[in-house]
Order: C-alpha cells, then sequence, then structure tokens
C-alpha cells in the first residue's frame, strides 16, 4: 500500500517534515561546529551536519552524491578528528580561548552575509519548475567521463600534488633547522 | 517547502553565513579548516538544489557536485600538511599567534 | 574524449609528464641535484616546444571545455617561462638549506600545470578546478622551508585566506551556473546577453556576480582582499616569493580574461564600475604602504599589489569599450614577470647565503660590491618604476593610453594611475639609493651565484631591456592573442 | 651624413657600460674611457651641427632625422625609435657636447683624489647619453625617456657625495619635484597622442592647427607644466637650489648649462604648438618674468657662492621663458646658447675657488683670492662681465635681444622687470666676485696658507669656456637681429613668427633698439658701481681700487624709513642711498620676504606632501595586523560591500 504524500488529518506532506528535520539538524549541527569549545565535539557535529546534508542530497533526489558524502567525509573527518585530538593535546596549547576577539563582528559579518545571500535568493525569480528531479547515477557516469572528463583528470592531478607536496610537508624528518631571517 | 528551490538555496546560504561566521571567530586552525569544509558544502547544497529543481543541469549537478568533493579533499590534505609544519614550529594550533609578520 | 583532444592540450600533458619524471629521477638518483634540474628544465623545454607547435593553430576540445587559442599559447607560453626562470633561481637557494629541489621542482610543475589549464579554460568548472590546482601547490610552496616559523606561517595565512576565498569564488559560480544553466563560458555568454537585453539582472545573479568577483579580486591580491600577500610573500623562500608575485598573479589575471571578458563580457557594464573601483583602491594602497617598508621583499610584495592595480586599470579600459585594454593586460603580464622576477632573483642572490635577510640595508652599496648585480638590480627597479625606455615603461603606458582611450571616469582612472606610478618612484629609487649612495655593511659576504643563476638573471636582464627597447614583438604577440575582438 | 646622429648618443652610453662595470678595476684610469667617449661624441656632434646649420652633408633647412626602427607599431599606437636634426637641435647639441666634454675633463682634476671616481664618470655619461637622446629624439615618447632619463642621473649625481645627509635630502627634493612637472609633460604626450594620433613631433605641428582650441590649451599648459619642473621655474624651482649639494662639475654642467635647459627647449622645439596658444604664452611670460625677479632678489642675500649662482640661473632661466613667452624665440635659444657658456663657466669657476679653499662655500669667509688664484680670477671676471650685460660680451647681446623683443612684442611689463633685474643681476654678480676676490681676505687662518690654483685639467676648461663667453655674442648675434643664429633658426620659428603676426620691425642703432640697449647698459654700468662701492673692487689695470665697506652695507641694511634716507645726504651720496635703500634695504627685506615664502610656504608644500604620503601610508599599513582572522574579515566586510553594490547596481 503506497503511503500519502502528506501526513493524514494534518496535510503537511512527508517530505516537507523530512526537510524540516534535515534542515534543523543541519542548521543546529552546524552552529555546534562553531560554537563548541572541544575540538573533537567539533568534530562530532561536523559529522553529523555532514551527515544531515547527505540526507537533503537523498531528498533532492541524488543518492549517488548523498552516499559520496558519507564515505569520503567521514573519512575525511575522521582524520581531521585525529588530528585536531594530536594537535591539542600538547600541554603548550590548551582550549581555553576558542573565540577570537573580534567574534562579535565576525557574527554580524556573517548575519549580514546571510542577510545579503537570503533577500537576493527570494528576491529573485528562478526559472525553476515545482519539481524535485530524480537523477540516475549510470546518467551521473556517463556525463563525467565525457563532457567532464577534462575536469575528472585535473582532480586526480591535483589530488597527486596534494599528496606530493602535503608528504614533504608533513614528513618528521631530521633536518638543519635554519632560521631565516626574512 | 520542500518542493521549493528558494527553500533550500536560503538554507545554503544559511550554512555559509555559519561556515563564515567560524572561519571568522575561531582561533584554531583546525576549527577553521572545519569551517570551510561547511562552507563548501553549503556551494554543494546550492549546486544540487539547482541541480534538483531545473531540468537542464539535473545530471550536471551531481558531477559537479562530485568533483568539487575531490577538490575539498585534496585542500584538507594540503591543509592539514601546512598545519603540521607550523606546529611543529609553533607548537600552537591557535592562528592569531602567528602574527611575526605584519604591517 | 579522442585523440585530437590530446593532442590539443598536450603541453598539459607533457608538463604533467615532466613532474612525474622529475619525481622518478629523483627516486632513481637521490639528493642529486643537477639530474632534477636538467629533466626539469628539459622538460619545460620540451612543454615549450610543444606550445610553440600550437601557434596560430585555433580549436577546442573536450566538447569546448578547453580552448586552444593565441591567448593560451601567449599565457602558457608565459607560465613555462616563469617556471623555468623559477628553478633556475630555486636551486642555488634550496641547496645551501637543505631543502629538496626535487618536490620543490615537482609541485612547480604541478602549479605551473594547473595555471596553463586556467589559460584555456572555457568551462567554469575546469576553470575552477585548474585553478585549484594551481594555487593548492602554491601553497605547499609558500611552506616550503617547512622548519622555518616564517615561510610555515606565510604558508597557512595564504591557505586559510585562500581557501576562504576559493569557496566565495565557488558560491558565486554556481549561483552564476544556476541562473545560465551551462558551464561553457560560451553558453554562459550567450545567455547573459539574453538577460542583457531583456532587462535589468535579476539579484541573485548580482549576488553570485559579487561572490565571484570577490574570490579573483583575492586571487589577484585586490584591495581590500589584498591581505595574504604581504605576509605570504615575506614568509616565502625567496625563489618562491619570486614565483607567488607572476605566477598565480597572471594565472589570476587568465582567469579575468576567459571569465570577466569570455563569460561576463555581456554584464561589462555592470561590473565596470567595481573594476574601477577596485583598480583605484588597489593602485593606491599598494604605493602608499610600500613607500613605508623597510624590508624588501615585503616592500616588493606591496608594490605587485600596485602593480595589480595598473593591470586592473586595462581591465576596466576594456569594459570602457577599448579593445587594446585586453592585449595591455597581457604585455603587463609578459613585462611584469620579467622584471619583478629579476628583482626578486637579485634577493634570492643576496640570501644565497642562509641567514642574510631582504631588510633594504642588505643593498647597502651593493653597487660597488657587485656592479653587475647592482646594475641589474638597478634595471629591474627602474623598469618597476616605469622609466622609460624599459619594459615598465611600455607596459604602464599601454594600460594608460587604452583607459585614456576609453574615456569617461577612465580619464580619472588613468591620471590616478599616472600618479601611483610617479609616487611609485619612490620606494623603488630608495633601494636603488642604498645601492649605489651608501657604504657597504660589514658582514655583507660577495654573492657570486652559479651559471644557471646568473643565466636566468642574464635573461630576465635582457627581457627587462628588450621588452623596453624592442616592445614592438611583445605587442604583437599580446595583440593577436587577444582573442576577445569584436 | 645622417647615419652619424645615432653614435653622438651612443658613444657616452657604451662608456657609462664601461665604466660602470669595469670602472672600479681600472683605478685611477677609470675616467680615460668616459672623457675619450665624450670627446668623439663631441666630434660627431660637431660634424652634425655644421651640416644641420650649413645644410650640407645630408641636412637640408628643415632638418634631416633618422628611423632608427619601429619601437612599438602595435594596432593604433605607433612610435619610432628616431633621431631628427635641425639647427635648433644643431644649437643644442654644440651647447650640450662642448660643456659636457669641458666639464669631463675639469672633473678629472676636481674629482682625482675621490674613490668613487669611475662612478661619477659613469653618472656624467650617463647623463650625456640622456641628455643628448632628448634633445635628439624625433618622437615625444623619446623626449620623455630622455626627460626621465636626466631627471635620473641629477638624482644619483645630486646625492653623490651621499654621507652628507643634506646632499640626500636634496636629492629626494630635486627628484620628488620633478615628477610633479614630469607627470604633467606624460599628461600631455597622453593629449597629444588621443587627439592627433601621432607622437612624431613634425608630424604633431603639422597637424597640431586642427586640435580643438581647448585641447590646444590644455596640451600646452600640460607641456610648460614638464618644462617649468625640469627648468626650474616658479612654484617648481625648489630643487635646484638645494641640488648645489651635488659636485660641483654636476652643478655647472646639469643644473646650469644642460638639464634646465630642457624645459626652453622643449617648449621652443614645441613653438608650433604654443604658438595656437597666445594666452597661454602670456602664462609662460608671466612665469619667467617673475622668477626672473624673484629669483635675482634672493641672490642679492646669499652668502654660499653656489648658491649665489643657483638663484642667477633660476633668474637667468626665467628670463628665457620670458622671452619664449613673449614670442622672441631666437632670442630666448640665444640666451641659452651664451647662458650655458657663461654659467657654466662661473660654476667651473666657482668650483675652482671652492677647491682653492679647501671646500669653504661661504663667501664671508673668502676675500682676496684675486692674486692667489689668477686664472680662475680672470675666467670668473670674464663670466661676471657676460653674465652681467656689458658689451660686447655675450650675455649683453642675449639679453638685449630679449628685452628688446619683450618690448617691440608690446609686453612692456616684462621689459619693464627685465630691465630692473638686469641691473640686479649686474649688481649681485660683482657682490660675489667683490666678496670672493677682492678686498682683505677672510679665509680661515688654517686654510690660507696651501691656498692654490687649481691643476690644469681644472683651468684649461674655464679658459676655453672664457672664450665663447667673450666672443659668442659677437660671432652669432651680430648684427643684432640678423645675426648667424637669427639666419640659423629661421626656418624653425619663421612659421609661428609669422602666424602670430608679430613681425616686428628690424633692429636700428639709432632707434628704439639702441635706446633700450643704451638704458639697460646704464643700468648695468650704475648697479656694477654700486656694487664696487658696497663690496669693493680692486683691478689695477683699470685703475680701479675701492675697499669693501661692510659697515655700510650693515648700516644701510638696518636703516629704516625714509626720514633716514635724507640723513646726511649730500649730493654726492643722495643717487648713492636711494639706490642703496632700493637695492640693499628694500632690496634686503624684499628678499628675505621672497626667501621667506620660497623656504616656508612652497618648500613647506613640497615637504608636507611627502610626509602627509608617509603618514597615510603608515596608517594604512597597520591594517596589516597579522593575523590571519583579522585579514578575513577585511574580505568578508569587503564581500558585503561588493555584493551591496552590485546589488545595487543591478537594480540601478
Amino acid at each position: 500500500m503506497p503511503i500519502s504524500d502528506s501526513i493524514p488529518l494534518v496535510g503537511i506532506r512527508w517530505d516537507d517534515v523530512l526537510f524540516v528535520v534535515l534542515a534543523a539538524a543541519l542548521l543546529g549541527s552546524a552552529l555546534l561546529v562553531v560554537t563548541l569549545r572541544d575540538i573533537i565535539r567539533c568534530g562530532l557535529a561536523l559529522t553529523a551536519s555532514l551527515a544531515s546534508l547527505a540526507g537533503i542530497y537523498a531528498l533532492l533526489g541524488n543518492p549517488l552524491v548523498a552516499a559520496t558524502q558519507v564515505l569520503v567525509y567521514i573519512g575525511a573527518i575522521s582524520v581531521l578528528i585525529l588530528f585536531a585530538i594530536m594537535v591539542t593535546q600538547t600541554k603548550n596549547a590548551p582550549v581555553r580561548l576558542a573565540f577570537q576577539t573580534q567574534a562579535w563582528i565576525a557574527a554580524v559579518a556573517a548575519v549580514a552575509i546571510a542577510i545579503v545571500i537570503s533577500i537576493t535568493v527570494l528576491a529573485t525569480t528562478w526559472p525553476a519548475g515545482g519539481q524535485r528531479l530524480w537523477t540516475a547515477t549510470t546518467e551521473v557516469a556517463h556525463l563525467l567521463f565525457s563532457d567532464y572528463v577534462l575536469p575528472f583528470e585535473v582532480v586526480s592531478v591535483l589530488l597527486t600534488a596534494a599528496v606530493v607536496g602535503g608528504v614533504y610537508l608533513a614528513r618528521r624528518e631530521s633536518g638543519p633547522r635554519e632560521e631565516d631571517r626574512s | 517547502m520542500s518542493n521549493s528551490l528558494d527553500s533550500y538555496l536560503v538554507l545554503s546560504g544559511l550554512l555559509f553565513a555559519i561556515g563564515t561566521f567560524g572561519f571568522l571567530a575561531r582561533r584554531n586552525a583546525i576549527s577553521m579548516l572545519m569551517s570551510i569544509e561547511l562552507m563548501i558544502n553549503a556551494v554543494n547544497l546550492t549546486v544540487l538544489a539547482f541541480g534538483a529543481f531545473v531540468a537542464p543541469l539535473r545530471v550536471h549537478a551531481a558531477v559537479i557536485a562530485l568533483l568539487v568533493i575531490a577538490v575539498a579533499a585534496a585542500e584538507a590534505t594540503v591543509g592539514l600538511a601546512i598545519v603540521i609544519a607550523i606546529f611543529r614550529n609553533k607548537k600552537t594550533p591557535l592562528v592569531d599567534e602567528y602574527d611575526s609578520m605584519r604591517d | 574524449m579522442n585523440w585530437s583532444d590530446i593532442g590539443t592540450i598536450s603541453p598539459v600533458v607533457i608538463a604533467v609528464l615532466v613532474a612525474a619524471a622529475v619525481l622518478v629521477v629523483d627516486m632513481v638518483a637521490p639528493g642529486r641535484r643537477d639530474p632534477v634540474i636538467v629533466t626539469a628544465l628539459g622538460g619545460l623545454g620540451i612543454v615549450a616546444v610543444a606550445i610553440l607547435i600550437q601557434a596560430g593553430r585555433s580549436g577546442s576540445a573536450f566538447g569546448g571545455a578547453y580552448s586552444l587559442d593565441n591567448l593560451t599559447v601567449f599565457l602558457d607560453m608565459l607560465f613555462v617561462a616563469i617556471a623555468a626562470l623559477t628553478i633556475m633561481f630555486a636551486a642555488d637557494y634550496l641547496e645551501p638549506r637543505g631543502l629538496p629541489i626535487a618536490e620543490f621542482a615537482a609541485v612547480l610543475i604541478f602549479a605551473v600545470t594547473g595555471a596553463m589549464l586556467v589559460a584555456g579554460s572555457t568551462d567554469l568548472l575546469l576553470l575552477f578546478v585548474a585553478l585549484e590546482l594551481m594555487v593548492l601547490p602554491g601553497y605547499m610552496l609558500a611552506g616550503f622551508a617547512r622548519h622555518d616559523p616564517y615561510s610555515t606561517e606565510g604558508a597557512i595565512k595564504y591557505f586559510l585566506l585562500g581557501s576562504f576565498s576559493s569557496a566565495i569564488l565557488l558560491f558565486g559560480l554556481a549561483y552564476v551556473w544556476g541562473i545560465t544553466g551551462t558551464t561553457r563560458v560560451d553558453g554562459v555568454a550567450a545567455a547573459l546577453a539574453t538577460v542583457v537585453a531583456t532587462g535589468k539582472i535579476a539579484p541573485g545573479l548580482a549576488m553570485g556576480l559579487a561572490f565571484m568577483t570577490t574570490g579573483v579580486a583575492f586571487k589577484m591580491a585586490a584591495v581590500p582582499f589584498h591581505y595574504w600577500t604581504p605576509d605570504a610573500y615575506q614568509g616565502s623562500p625567496t625563489p618562491v616569493t619570486a614565483y607567488l608575485s607572476v605566477g598565480p598573479k597572471v594565472g589570476a589575471f587568465a582567469i579575468a580574461l576567459r571569465l570577466f571578458v569570455g563569460a561576463l563580457g555581456p554584464l561589462k557594464a555592470d561590473w565596470l564600475p567595481v573594476v574601477i573601483v577596485l583598480a583605484a583602491l588597489t593602485m593606491t594602497l599598494g604605493n602608499l604602504v610600500a613607500i613605508t617598508q623597510d624590508n624588501v621583499k615585503r616592500m616588493l610584495a606591496y608594490s605587485s599589489i600596485a602593480h595589480t592595480g595598473y593591470i586592473l586599470v586595462g581591465l576596466a579600459a576594456y569594459a570602457g569599450g577599448e579593445q587594446s585594454g585586453l592585449s595591455a593586460i597581457l604585455f603587463y603580464g609578459a613585462a611584469y614577470t620579467f622584471m619583478n622576477m629579476g628583482a626578486f632573483a637579485v634577493v634570492t642572490a643576496l640570501q644565497r647565503r642562509p641567514g642574510v635577510s631582504s631588510q633594504i640595508a642588505t643593498f647597502a652599496g651593493l653597487g660597488r660590491r657587485d656592479p653587475w648585480l647592482g646594475a641589474l638590480m638597478a634595471l629591474f627597479l627602474l623598469s618597476l618604476t616605469g622609466i622609460p625606455p624599459l619594459a615598465g615603461f611600455w607596459a604602464k603606458a599601454y594600460v594608460i593610453l587604452a583607459a585614456i582611450q576609453a574615456g569617461g571616469w577612465l580619464t580619472v582612472l588613468a591620471v590616478l594611475a599616472m600618479i601611483n606610478a610617479a609616487a611609485a618612484a619612490f620606494y623603488y629609487l630608495r633601494v636603488v639609493v642604498y645601492m649605489y649612495m651608501r657604504e657597504p655593511t660589514g658582514d655583507a659576504a660577495p654573492s657570486s651565484p652559479g651559471a644557471l643563476f646568473r643565466t636566468g638573471l642574464a635573461i630576465t636582464g635582457v627581457g627587462t631591456l628588450i621588452f623596453g627597447l624592442f616592445p614592438a614583438l611583445v605587442a604583437a604577440a599580446a595583440d593577436a592573442a587577444n582573442v576577445f575582438h569584436g | 651624413m645622417t647615419f652619424l646622429i645615432p653614435l653622438i648618443p651612443l658613444l657616452p652610453l657604451a662608456g657609462f657600460a664601461i665604466t660602470g662595470l669595469l670602472g672600479r678595476e681600472m683605478g685611477k684610469q677609470s675616467h680615460k674611457v668616459a672623457v675619450w667617449a665624450v670627446v668623439a661624441s663631441w666630434l660627431v656632434a660637431m660634424l652634425v651641427a655644421f651640416g644641420a646649420l650649413s645644410h650640407t652633408l645630408g641636412f637640408d633647412a628643415a632638418g634631416a632625422g633618422i628611423k632608427l626602427w619601429d619601437w612599438i607599431p602595435a594596432t593604433g599606437f605607433h612610435a619610432d625609435m628616431g633621431f631628427f636634426v635641425d639647427p635648433l637641435t644643431a644649437c643644442l647639441l654644440i651647447v650640450v657636447t662642448t660643456i659636457g666634454m669641458l666639464v669631463h675633463i675639469y672633473s678629472i682634476g676636481y674629482m682625482a683624489h675621490d674613490e668613487g671616481k669611475w662612478r661619477f664618470f659613469a653618472y656624467l655619461n650617463l647623463f650625456m647619453f640622456s641628455m643628448l637622446m632628448l634633445i635628439l629624439a624625433d618622437n615625444f615618447l623619446l623626449v620623455f625617456a630622455g626627460w626621465e632619463l636626466v631627471g635620473l642621473c641629477s638624482y644619483l649625481l645630486i646625492g653623490f657625495w651621499f654621507p652628507r645627509r643634506s646632499a640626500a635630502e636634496a636629492a629626494k627634493k630635486a627628484f620628488l619635484v620633478n615628477r610633479v612637472g614630469d607627470m604633467g609633460f606624460a599628461l600631455g604626450i597622453m593629449a597629444i597622442w588621443t587627439q592627433l594620433g601621432t607622437l612624431n613631433m613634425q608630424a604633431v605641428f603639422a597637424k597640431f592647427a586642427g586640435v580643438p582650441h581647448e585641447w590646444q590649451i590644455a596640451i600646452a599648459l600640460l607641456i610648460l607644466c614638464g618644462a617649468i619642473g625640469k627648468s626650474a621655474q616658479f612654484p617648481l624651482h625648489v630643487w635646484l637650489p638645494d641640488a648645489m649639494e651635488g659636485p660641483t662639475p654636476v652643478s655647472a654642467l646639469i643644473h646650469a648649462a644642460t638639464m634646465v635647459n630642457a624645459g626652453v627647449y622643449l617648449i621652443a622645439r614645441c613653438n608650433p604648438i604654443f604658438g595656437t596658444v597666445p594666452e597661454v604664452m602670456v602664462i609662460v611670460a608671466a612665469i619667467g618674468i617673475f622668477t626672473a625677479i624673484m629669483a635675482a632678489s634672493i641672490a642679492f642675500t646669499q652668502t654660499d657662492i653656489k648658491r649665489v649662482l643657483a638663484y642667477s640661473t633660476l633668474s637667468q632661466l626665467g628670463y628665457m621663458f620670458a622671452s619664449l613667452g613673449v614670442g622672441a624665440w631666437t632670442a630666448a635659444i640665444f640666451h641659452l646658447m651664451s647662458h650655458g657658456f657663461f654659467k657654466g663657466l662661473l660654476f667651473l669657476g666657482s668650483g675652482s675657488v671652492i677647491h682653492a679653499v679647501d671646500g669653504e662655500q661661504d663667501m664671508r669667509k673668502m676675500g682676496g683670492l684675486a692674486r692667489k688664484i689668477p686664472i680662475t680670477y680672470v675666467t670668473m671676471l670674464i663670466g661676471s662681465v657676460a653674465i652681467a650685460g656689458v658689451p660686447p660680451l655675450a650675455g649683453f647681446f642675449s639679453k638685449d635681444e630679449i628685452l628688446g623683443g619683450a618690448f617691440k612684442n608690446g609686453f612692456l611689463w616684462v621689459w619693464a622687470i627685465g630691465f630692473v633685474v638686469a641691473g640686479m643681476t649686474a649688481f649681485y654678480m660683482f657682490r660675489l666676485m667683490g666678496m670672493t676676490f677682492w678686498g682683505q681676505s677672510r679665509v680661515d687662518p688654517e686654510k690660507e696658507h696651501p691656498t692654490h690654483e687649481s691643476p690644469p685639467t681644472m683651468t684649461r676648461p674655464l679658459i676655453l669656456l672664457a672664450i665663447p663667453a667673450i666672443f659668442l655674442g659677437l660671432l652669432i648675434g651680430f648684427p643684432p637681429e640678423s645675426g648667424l643664429l637669427h639666419q640659423w633658426l629661421a626656418p624653425v620659428f619663421e612659421a609661428t613668427i609669422t602666424a602670430s603676426g608679430r613681425t616686428e620691425a628690424a633692429y636700428s642703432f639709432f632707434g628704439i633698439d639702441g635706446v633700450l640697449a643704451i638704458g639697460t647698459t646704464a643700468l648695468v654700468a650704475v648697479a656694477i658701481v654700486m656694487a664696487w662701492r658696497l663690496f669693493g673692487v680692486n683691478m689695477p689695470a683699470l685703475g680701479l681700487h675701492a675697499e669693501p665697506r661692510p659697515d655700510r652695507v650693515r648700516e644701510l641694511s638696518e636703516r629704516q624709513g625714509l626720514a633716514e634716507l635724507y640723513r646726511g645726504s649730500s649730493h654726492k651720496w643722495w643717487f648713492d642711498d636711494l639706490n642703496n635703500l632700493l637695492f640693499v634695504v628694500w632690496g634686503g627685506k624684499l628678499a628675505a620676504a621672497v626667501f621667506w615664502f620660497d623656504r616656508t610656504v612652497i618648500d613647506g608644500t613640497v615637504n608636507g606632501i611627502g610626509t602627509v604620503t608617509t603618514g597615510a601610508g603608515m596608517r594604512l599599513r597597520q591594517v596589516q595586523t597579522g593575523r590571519v582572522q583579522n585579514y578575513a574579515l577585511g574580505i568578508a566586510l569587503g564581500l558585503i560591500a561588493m555584493a551591496v553594490g552590485y546589488i545595487l547596481i543591478a537594480v540601478r
């Protein structure tokens, strides 16, 4: 038996409910990312917000990107968290103060940016239909390897370059410690 | 609501602004990296929202989002490497203590 | 994708292979300097040949994502020259500091590959990805002296702000893409042309433009998005500073050409006022602050901001209706490459021995200590000042003339540019004064750089001189590379 | 023979390159290459000048040019690397190469003991190259190139003795002030290009009548701006007196005989441009004559021998500007040539004096040097007589033509002021002579003993320069207004003069010209006598002797009001007193006032601009706090501003 589109009696659509829940989860966890003092919790909140995003992507009819989001980001974020632990657990750098002195101005600036984006979005009539569309994975694969094959290859070079340079920079090695007065 | 492009775009705008706030306000380099991730994800949300509502953009959106995720991963790699390098030199992850060059 | 597509991007493919080859050579013969340099420079030579073979041809590849035209050829040649010069200057600097030349060269060539891709991109997504390939290695090069607190500090500032601006740029690109419905530059232009024809542009598009302009202005180091420049330039190892001051900068202007002129051309009436304001602020602030600097690297960093301002004048002149503004940008890029890299090379030469600072006092008496080095530095600085008949003079003359031709507010901008050019004499000549009118300081040892380094210096010096005496060749090439006629 | 033209600048350039890069290794011989390069350049220049003036060797009346290569043949913008020589250029070539060569020779002795000799000669060669480029160029861009380069050389040479802080300051000031003028000139060039689409001078002149009048005025004013800066005319004159911090040969070559003439040359060269805008010509005349009298009044009270000469140079350049402004084109060039020679002579002479008294420049610590350094004395006396305008020396003819031209072209006010300045010039020059060479010695005792004449490399150029200072006027300026120079330069200025409608009556000894000449000469004679009575004279050969009367000078300059004017005035003293009142008391006060204005207001403005600029820069650099998030906040705020801006543009 198919479930009806909207909640019976109340008349609110199911996917609206889902959207509101996911959006709230996304914004709430994102806010936690930028406000929590403990960096490890920040990382967990980030994972939560990215997971909510994956849900929204699925809601938007894009399961492939949703899946990639989960796979790549969970991996990447765990690295970030591990690293955060490694860095902040030194005695010299306690997590005393999480915020800059300019936090209030930053908040004002961020609110201003949010307002600018929201107003312009709402003031614009988009050339969009009112119905979400479903994206098939095969189509994505096909397009990726036809029209977008060059960017795809470039990204692979980019990752190579990042790894080559990253390994060099992060490598622990007893080298001469040169002090350059610049 | 879930069938309106506007709501997704506003949502992404809010996410972008939250990321901006984090980037501007947090002292820890790792927190700043996380904030940048939020901003990039806001972009992906925008892209996929357009893709879900504008028929010709449908498949393109997914491709763009995938490539952006990959770029973000590369960026994170480089960022972590640089943070490790400076942490070795300065012994702190708090970026406002990196101010030996100014004026 | 087919073989002709690969043929079209062959210089880029070869460049990637060269980077790989450098790493392989280093694995085969670890820690040896010469094989790496030979591989890198030889490889770049092959890339140059591959580019030159394509000169005069035009076409597009990958379904319109990449365009081969004279602009691509011109910029690619410039980028290859930048890479080769950087390697020539870096070898003598890295070695005494125990920094590996192989990783350096590989990362650098990756960066230049990105820049070359930027030059040929006619697709928003490719443009962004190529841009990242250009700047990400740049962050790593900035921190290449990884045990040096200054270098890593510059790198993290550069990285954080760069990523921030990339996110902003990407956000703007997403909106432009969503509104125009395509990533192809010509498609965007066509869609925007209909938008312009039907009346006002939507607020959403305006917002997207703002984000995009901010992102590009950051990469160019235009005021008020320039903050990363002085710190990143000062902290970086000097040869890297030489690279950063020209490579990513010319790359940023390549983006401006492909993106603003190519894709957003129909909206030029809308972005013209913004560019005018940016140009005015950039020139003026860069010059004013440069006057107060005592560190030559930092001074050159601020002055490079000022040069961004002059180049923006050329962009504004184009938007104001003067086609030659774009040729002027290209000429400026070429001239600036040689004179600015030359100036940084002299700084590098002095810093060959670790521990030598780039404070202006280091230059005291250089004219007598080492007449050749002093004379070259004077040449570069005079050219940067815009004293005729050197390269920098023509570069400035071109953009200013274009602005005057465009008329209107651009005349005001041109006059402002001239005032700024006059003021710039102060801080450039201050170094000349130190070189020729101060007693040498005691511990300043003669620099006597190696043959490779001297070759690089000679190339930049001759370039600065030849571009000034015979600017016709470069001007003609820049004219031909101005593919946006009509 | 036009193929020889490029050699003229290229020889000094080669000298510069060789001396600059290898000079340190050459040691004591480091001047050789530089000097021979200039001598060779002089020989070629003489040949070319001969051809251009006699219309032989491939030159015709309009001159001849040689195009080396297309400098910049881009779309819509074209300039050649080319040279052009016509009689005007030839006149300048004679002055520049001759004085340049003599100054080079003089410097061999002057700089003999300076360890930076090779640098000095390298700069001098570079200067010669730049200056010759400036006068030989056939298009405005190349002129501008030379224009900038001479400024640069001047900067390097003023600051040559850099351990002296004042020298570095002076160099900076010279550069700053010149940049102001240069910017005007550059804008003028751009304006020419937008209006005419070419920068070739002959082409510009040919087409200039077709330019809208307001643009003609703008272009002329902008070029004038450049000329004012380079030729140190009011209000951009402040740099020249300070420039005397440089070595004396530099003062002679650059700041008296060549570079400062560039402005005069430029306006003369652009006579077809200025001929179309009479309103600007009046400005030229006004600026010139004001500078003339202002500088002369300041020269009255200066005690530094080189500063007196510097103000004198300002004043004489003012004369030339006035001459250009009233349309006496040839007279201006005539004065440029004669002034170049005698002022070069005076500066080199002052250098010889300073050399003799071991670096002392204060005339109050000189006196009675005539017997100790006779060659210097005699040659400087010739120079003083020449500049004072005593017939039949060079200055007489050229000055007389300027005043006559002003009078006959209807600029009575220019003539009147110029007439006064002529008297003042004679007075302060003989004040200089009196304080330096005559009367009792006031030299420091420890410097007294070794006082000696300079070596021959220094005195020979003095003698060689004295010859044209005496004979140049007779040679090329006699008979007045139809002499050789007038014949030479006729093709250059003919069209402009005809167009202006001021075809003045021919010179006549027994007409108004004669009266004016006699009037000026009389005034000059009175002024000289005045100076003798106050500051002394001692010329036994002419039977002239008077002791200096410092007490009287002091008394006169302290005296106040008209009541005292008559006190004790006998018939004998009446004239003396009145004139002294005019010259010393009022003149002194005026000079003090002008000096104050000059130093405080104008100089203050110049320095103020520098301070404000630096101050703004200092404040702006504080934005760079070193904290990355402050930067990011700046970027975010910029982003918001830009978004608001774009939205405003979009909804407009």
